[in-house]
């Protein structure tokens, strides 16, 4: 036992951990082994008879995984849009042009102390912002990103996302009620008024597009506007499309509706006493939101992932294989010939520059080309990455526009909030709904 | 809490209070902590976060290290740092005058939201840095230290402009006190009447280095709040 | 208010279009210099001539004019033969507590104090009284203090500093400048001072319905 | 069941076993104001703001009663910047005391600084060059500008624009370069001397003051039009704490905040003193008397502002910019009042004094803690969100207001 010990403490740390490692691998792999041999046909059959099941898992996964660099993203964005509206440069310090701060920012949070105040409900309060994110999650659940690309398609779409989009009140009202804070509980008041307010102009907006497209599924609606982009919902809704898009920002709590969390009134409104991750949550749950509302904004007005025009059917016209040997030759030969051809500017042009540096310019050059081809034929051949792109384009045009309305307007009270739902939009979308209904009473679908 | 009464020493009984040529020690009978983690039940076993942090309760305190990514060995502590020195948040808290220069930091001119500096969060739950701007007088000192307690773990206190460091001008006034390090610990001093926003600029900056080397006050700060023997 | 709803909104949100296209006003602090004034008056300096040496002759007119009498200086007069010294007395000293934080009204825990010890103040007393208070015998009034108390204790300080009106700093600067003078007693550590004194005087002071101990 | 008093404030506890807070003071209430105030009804809570919170323009603490979102009562609670400058004036002699009313007001400092001089010079009976009057005149007017385009800042900060906040900063920071280059400061000049200025022209001044004359005017106009026009904007300010004549008159209101209700009394012409009876400017008033009409009356300030400081250019006279004055500053006994237009009102000082070089008494009138005061007749009614907008359109000073 001694000369075991006494062996063992002569081990280096990583002799030490290799030792034990190598045990543990091999006992880990016989184990797996055994569990996929025994259970392994089973599995794949269930995997086969429940497809769907399967295909929804990974895409849940796939979704909940997206959505913080989405938020990252959009942060990222707000901070630079806004900078540049200030007339200031923004973060420039971390990573290039600053596109780091906001991963910075999310990670700071995340090793920032948490805790629950003294007064607080721990369980509501640690519940809030789990209710928060999983809705904006969810709601992610039934957008189509593009051809094929998505989640879910349920019938009721539409009605799934409004349902989802409401239950973050819940979140926000815990999150009120349970901070043990009277700027929370005005911020959790407000936004449950808010809320409330706005979904009935939010679902009366869409109600005269449903009628048009005889579908609530959104995959539907967006297919239905394929072809030019006169087809696309906000050229014959734009009444509704202009009260879905007041009423998606009141709900996404945005500029100028921001009331719950109106820093100048009420500190940080529901979110006061959270710190560390808990705040993290909301944090990018606004952000998360800010995404969602315009990719739900784009595929219900703005054709979704159709292009605004019909692409041309382009395809590939040369076959890989009926090239034969000299694909194999092209393989060898075209990265050299281009790279050399690349780098024929630097080593005429800049005398300076040593040969090294120019073949090396010019193989990176060569590689962005050679990225960029690949990156046209994807688009070309595959429907989905097409789609994906004009969805991603147009939806960040939205996001632009929340970005924008935030550098500039200010925020608006409580009861011009509430009147101007109650008065102006619930008409003016009954009006639209009526409208309508009327028009494809008269001149049919 | 009883005062010790050393027996056996003989003292000239004094006249007066006006003659009282010692410090006045009063027993704290208005205040009792609401909990007994409470600041005054635990000063006397530890004083400073170094001798806290080799006990066992330190290895329970999930608030210094942020939980489960204490696991993680040294290296990713240097990054943890690197993350912290570029992501600090002040507090929006303006005492004076030398808030609208601190104001300027954080507009057009003086960016300071090129370093990650820029969301001046209202509440004090999220903030990083406290920036004290301004004169802190004697009313406002408590609330000022209810904020700074308030603040979660890492943080650090930045004093601004004279007034915060040493009193400045109202040094001799009846209702100010003459530097926060008497009420709270500091990390970064900046000098000026007020200073300017490339000074505090300049601050931040130490700031960062010190965050980065993880010196400051962050080992050696006292637990609770901080007042020197030798006032 | 305009006859169009929200043609405000479009102008202002236009406006800040523009300006997301403008070129930005932001001075890059630390790599580009900032746009300081010429005259901007920053920072105290002690001047120095052309052969290095400084140009304060400790005229005090500086120490003086400052209107906040912030400048606090100490020097050897024009013969070499008396150290000299300005700078400003405690306006308020008797009127201020020990701690910052307990002016504050916030209680603080008690063992953070460490009490000097209390000496007679009646020696410290004839002793200014034969030097007149006069603050320029500093070093005298301290000599004497010293003779008397064999070293010099905080507690006489802090009284030769209440009647001769010169800073605590002031003193304690002085005495602690010249060698013979010492802070603390040569022999064995002084015993811990006593309670009894401080409640007494305190009842005293505030009266039986003030602050009672609970001692 | 205990009850634990909260540490900083007396009037709140926190009762553990409720879990709410207990809003009755542990002590009987000392006034029937407050016995009334904090005697809380079904339905009401007590909301404390401040004295750190993003909108309260300093340390000012306000606690609020609210029914819902509609304040019942509001209790202004002051004294979180008393810094003692009336007693440090009294101890320090003339020349220091100039210092210590910069702090003041310290978004215009000159304006603080400058009712001091003018009570010395009427104390020790002393003629000012006018090419002095003049500087005083110009640098003032620059300061006033800055201050207006703070005002107007904070006023759309407060109600949740961030922009113009940071395009009236681009403004004020070359206004306080351009301050900073005659006087040596950016914020607390320190640059009125008894009888004169510290320092005459310079050409950095003079470059950096034309070169923004020559763009502020459609600088100001274009920065303007965000907010206006801007119908949020206005629909968050029109109406809201409004005050007719009469009350304002009431209330001592000076200032902007008074000619917004149309009363067009201003110390430049009411009771003129340096050289503006020889300056060519309008008074603007509107007759309106609410948060708009204060925040619009600001904007045509900045115009007269900068008329006045376009004549002054044009009329500055040579010569000297300090009077011959003695050294050692020990006028007669007796008793000064001066006052000036401040961006926020009247601004006075009132300096007795005893033979020595020291004031024997020292007060200083501030214009925002008067309107400060009537919080209480504008506020009730009123929603939480308007408080931002009628604190924000007032303009306080916390500097000023609490010494």
């Amino acid at each position: 036992m001694t000369v075991m010990s006494r062996a063992w403490g002569r081990l280096t740390l990583p002799g030490k951990v290799i030792f034990t490692a190598i045990p543990l691998l091999l006992a880990v792999g016989v184990a797996l082994a055994l569990v996929v041999g025994i259970l392994g046909g089973p599995i794949v059959e269930l995997a086969s008879q429940y497809g769907a099941v399967l295909r929804f898992l990974v895409a849940a996964t796939i979704i909940l995984v997206i959505t913080i660099p989405t938020a990252f993203l959009i942060i990222f964005m707000e901070m630079k849009i806004i900078a540049f509206m200030n007339l200031r440069v923004g973060p420039d310090r971390v990573g290039p042009w600053g596109t780091l701060l906001s991963v910075v920012h999310g990670l700071k949070v995340l090793v920032k102390e948490d805790f629950t105040p003294s007064g607080a409900d721990p369980l509501i309060f640690t519940l809030a912002p789990v209710v928060v994110y999983g809705s904006s999650v969810m709601t992610l659940v039934v957008l189509p990103f593009a051809p094929g690309l998505f989640a879910q398609d349920f019938n009721i779409g539409l009605l799934y996302f409004f349902a989802m989009g409401g239950l973050a009140v819940v979140g926000l009202l815990m999150a009120g009620w349970s901070s043990f804070n009277k700027y929370s509980l005005l911020g959790g008041l407000r936004s449950a008024a808010q809320m409330v307010s706005y979904e009935i102009p939010l679902t009366l907006s869409v109600a005269g597009l449903l009628l048009l497209a005889g579908t609530m599924s959104v995959n539907q609606l967006v297919a239905n506007q394929s072809g030019w982009f006169t087809n696309w919902y906000v050229f014959q809704q734009p009444l509704g499309f202009v009260i879905f898009f007041i009423a998606v920002t009141a709900e996404a709590n945005r500029t100028p509706f921001d009331l719950t969390e109106a820093d100048s009134e009420i500190v940080a409104g529901f979110a006061t006493e959270y710190s560390g991750m808990r705040f993290g949550f909301f944090f990018f749950a606004e952000y998360v939101n800010v995404f969602i509302v315009s990719a739900m904004t784009v595929a219900l007005f703005f054709g979704g992932w159709n292009a605004p025009f019909p692409f041309p059917a382009l395809a590939i016209l040369l076959d890989p294989g009926s090239l034969g040997i000299w694909l194999l030759l092209g393989i060898a030969i075209v990265p050299l010939v281009g790279t050399l051809l690349l780098s024929l500017p630097f080593l005429l042009t800049r005398s300076s520059m040593p040969a090294w540096q120019a073949i090396v310019l010019g193989f990176v050059l060569f590689n962005v080309v050679v990225i960029g081809l690949l990156g046209v034929w994807a688009f070309v051949s595959f429907d989905w990455v097409a789609g994906l792109l004009w969805f991603l384009a147009k939806t960040y045009v939205f996001v632009f526009t929340f970005v924008w309305m935030r550098a500039t307007l200010p925020r608006v009270r409580i009861d011009q909030l509430m009147g101007f739902a109650w008065k102006w939009l619930m008409p003016a979308a009954l009006l639209n709904l009526f409208v309508t209904a009327g028009a494809i009473l008269v001149v049919g679908r | 809490m009883a005062v010790n009464d050393a027996a056996g020493t003989t003292l000239p009984a004094a006249s007066g209070a006006r003659d009282l040529a010692e410090a006045i020690v009063v027993p704290n009978t208005l205040w009792t902590p609401t909990g007994q983690s409470a600041t005054a039940a635990n000063t006397s076993e530890y004083t400073h976060l170094r001798e806290w942090a080799e006990t066992e309760g330190a290895r329970r305190d999930d608030a210094r290290w942020g939980g489960a990514l204490e696991v993680i060995p040294t290296k990713a502590d240097y990054v943890l740092d690197l993350i912290r020195a570029n992501s600090l948040w002040p507090l929006l808290s303006g005492l004076a005058c030398c808030a609208f220069e601190m104001m300027s930091s954080a507009t057009s001119k003086n960016d300071i939201d090129r370093f990650g500096m820029f969301p001046f969060r209202a509440s004090p739950r999220q903030a990083d840095v406290l920036i004290v701007a301004g004169t802190l007088t004697t009313k406002m000192a408590g609330p000022l230290l209810r904020l700074w307690e308030q603040m979660p773990e890492p943080k650090w206190c930045v004093a601004m402009g004279d007034c915060t460091c040493s009193g400045g001008r109202y040094k001799r006034s009846y209702s100010t006190i003459e530097g926060i390090d008497r009420v709270m610990p500091v990390d970064v001093y900046v000098p000026g009447c007020p200073p300017r926003p490339e000074g505090l600029i300049y601050g931040m900056m130490k700031l960062q280095q010190l965050v980065k080397d993880r010196r400051g006050h962050w080992p050696e700060r006292a637990i609770g709040p901080t007042v020197p023997t030798d006032v | 208010m305009n006859l169009i709803p929200g043609i405000g909104i479009v102008r202002g949100m236009s406006l800040t279009l523009r300006r997301f296209f403008q070129p930005k006003v932001t001075i890059r602090y630390p790599e580009v210099p900032s746009d300081v004034a010429v005259k901007f008056r920053g920072r105290l300096q002690l001047l120095y001539d052309e052969n290095g040496s400084l140009k304060c002759e400790t005229c005090f007119q500086c120490a003086q004019a400052c209107p906040i009498e912030c400048i606090d200086m100490g020097g050897m007069d024009t013969k070499g033969r008396f150290h000299v010294h300005w700078g400003a007395a405690e306006t308020y000293g008797e009127r201020r507590e020990e701690s910052a934080l307990r002016r504050s009204g916030r209680p603080v825990p008690d063992p953070a104090y460490e009490r000097f010890a209390p000496i007679d103040i009646a020696a410290v007393d004839s002793i200014l009284e034969d030097f007149d208070h006069d603050p320029a015998q500093l070093l005298g009034i301290l000599e004497a203090t010293q003779a008397a108390f064999d070293y010099l204790p905080v507690g006489a300080l802090k009284r030769i500093s209440e009647r001769t009106g010169t800073g605590y700093a002031q003193i304690y600067g002085t005495a602690s400048f010249y060698g013979h003078l010492r802070l603390g007693a040569l022999g064995a550590p002084a015993a811990a001072p006593s309670a009894a004194p401080y409640l007494a005087a305190l009842a005293a002071a505030t009266g039986a319905a003030g602050r009672q101990a609970d001692a | 069941m205990t009850t634990h008093a909260s540490m900083d404030d007396p009037r709140v506890t926190l009762d553990e076993q409720l879990g709410s807070f207990e809003p009755i003071p542990p002590y009987p209430p000392r006034t029937e104001r407050e016995q009334e105030f904090y005697t809380v009804a079904d339905g009401e809570m007590l909301v404390n703001i401040g004295p750190h919170h993003p909108s309260t323009h300093g340390v000012l603490r306000v606690v609020m009663k609210l029914d819902g979102e509609r304040v019942v009562d509001i209790d202004p609670v002051l004294g979180y910047l008393h810094r003692g400058v009336e007693k440090l004036c009294e101890n320090a002699d003339f020349h220091h005391t100039i210092s210590y009313m910069d702090p003041l007001e310290y978004v215009s400092s000159l304006f603080c600084e400058w009712p001091a001089v003018m009570a010395y010079e009427k104390l020790l009976d002393i003629k000012v060059p006018r090419r002095a009057e003049y500087i005083r005149v110009l640098t003032g007017e620059l300061n006033r500008i800055s201050s207006h385009l703070l005002a107007m800042g904070f006023h759309a900060l407060d109600l949740g624009g961030i922009t113009p906040i940071l395009y009236s900063f681009i403004e004020r920071d070359e206004m306080v370069e351009m301050l900073a280059s005659i006087t040596g400061q950016r914020m607390l000049f320190n640059y009125f001397r008894i009888g004169g200025v510290n320092g005459d022209l310079n050409h950095e001044f003079m470059s950096r003051l034309g070169d923004w004359m020559s763009r502020a005017t459609a600088q100001v106009e274009a920065n303007q039009g965000l907010l206006n026009e801007n119908e949020v904007f206005v629909r968050r300010n029109r109406g809201v704490g409004t005050i007719d004549a009469q009350t304002a008159l009431k209330m001592c209101w000076t200032g902007p905040n008074l000619r917004a209700t149309g009363v067009p009394f201003d110390i430049r012409r009411a009771h003129p003193y340096s050289v503006y009876p020889e300056l060519d400017f309008d008074i603007p008033t509107r007759s309106e008397g609410d948060s708009l009409a204060r925040y619009l009356l600001r904007i045509d300030e900045i115009k007269q502002s900068l008329r006045i400081i376009d004549q002054c250019l044009h009329q500055m006279p040579d010569g000297p910019v300090m009077a011959r004055v003695p050294r050692l500053m020990r006028p007669r006994p007796g008793r000064a009042f001066a006052t000036v237009e401040a961006p926020r009102g009247q601004y006075s000082i009132y300096a007795v004094s005893d033979g020595t070089d020291q004031p024997f008494r020292f007060r200083i009138h501030d214009p925002s803690f008067l309107h400060l005061q009537s919080f209480t007749l504008l506020m009730p009614g009123q929603l939480l969100a308007d408080w931002m907008t009628i604190n924000a359109s007032l303009d306080p000073i916390m500097g000023g207001i609490d010494k």
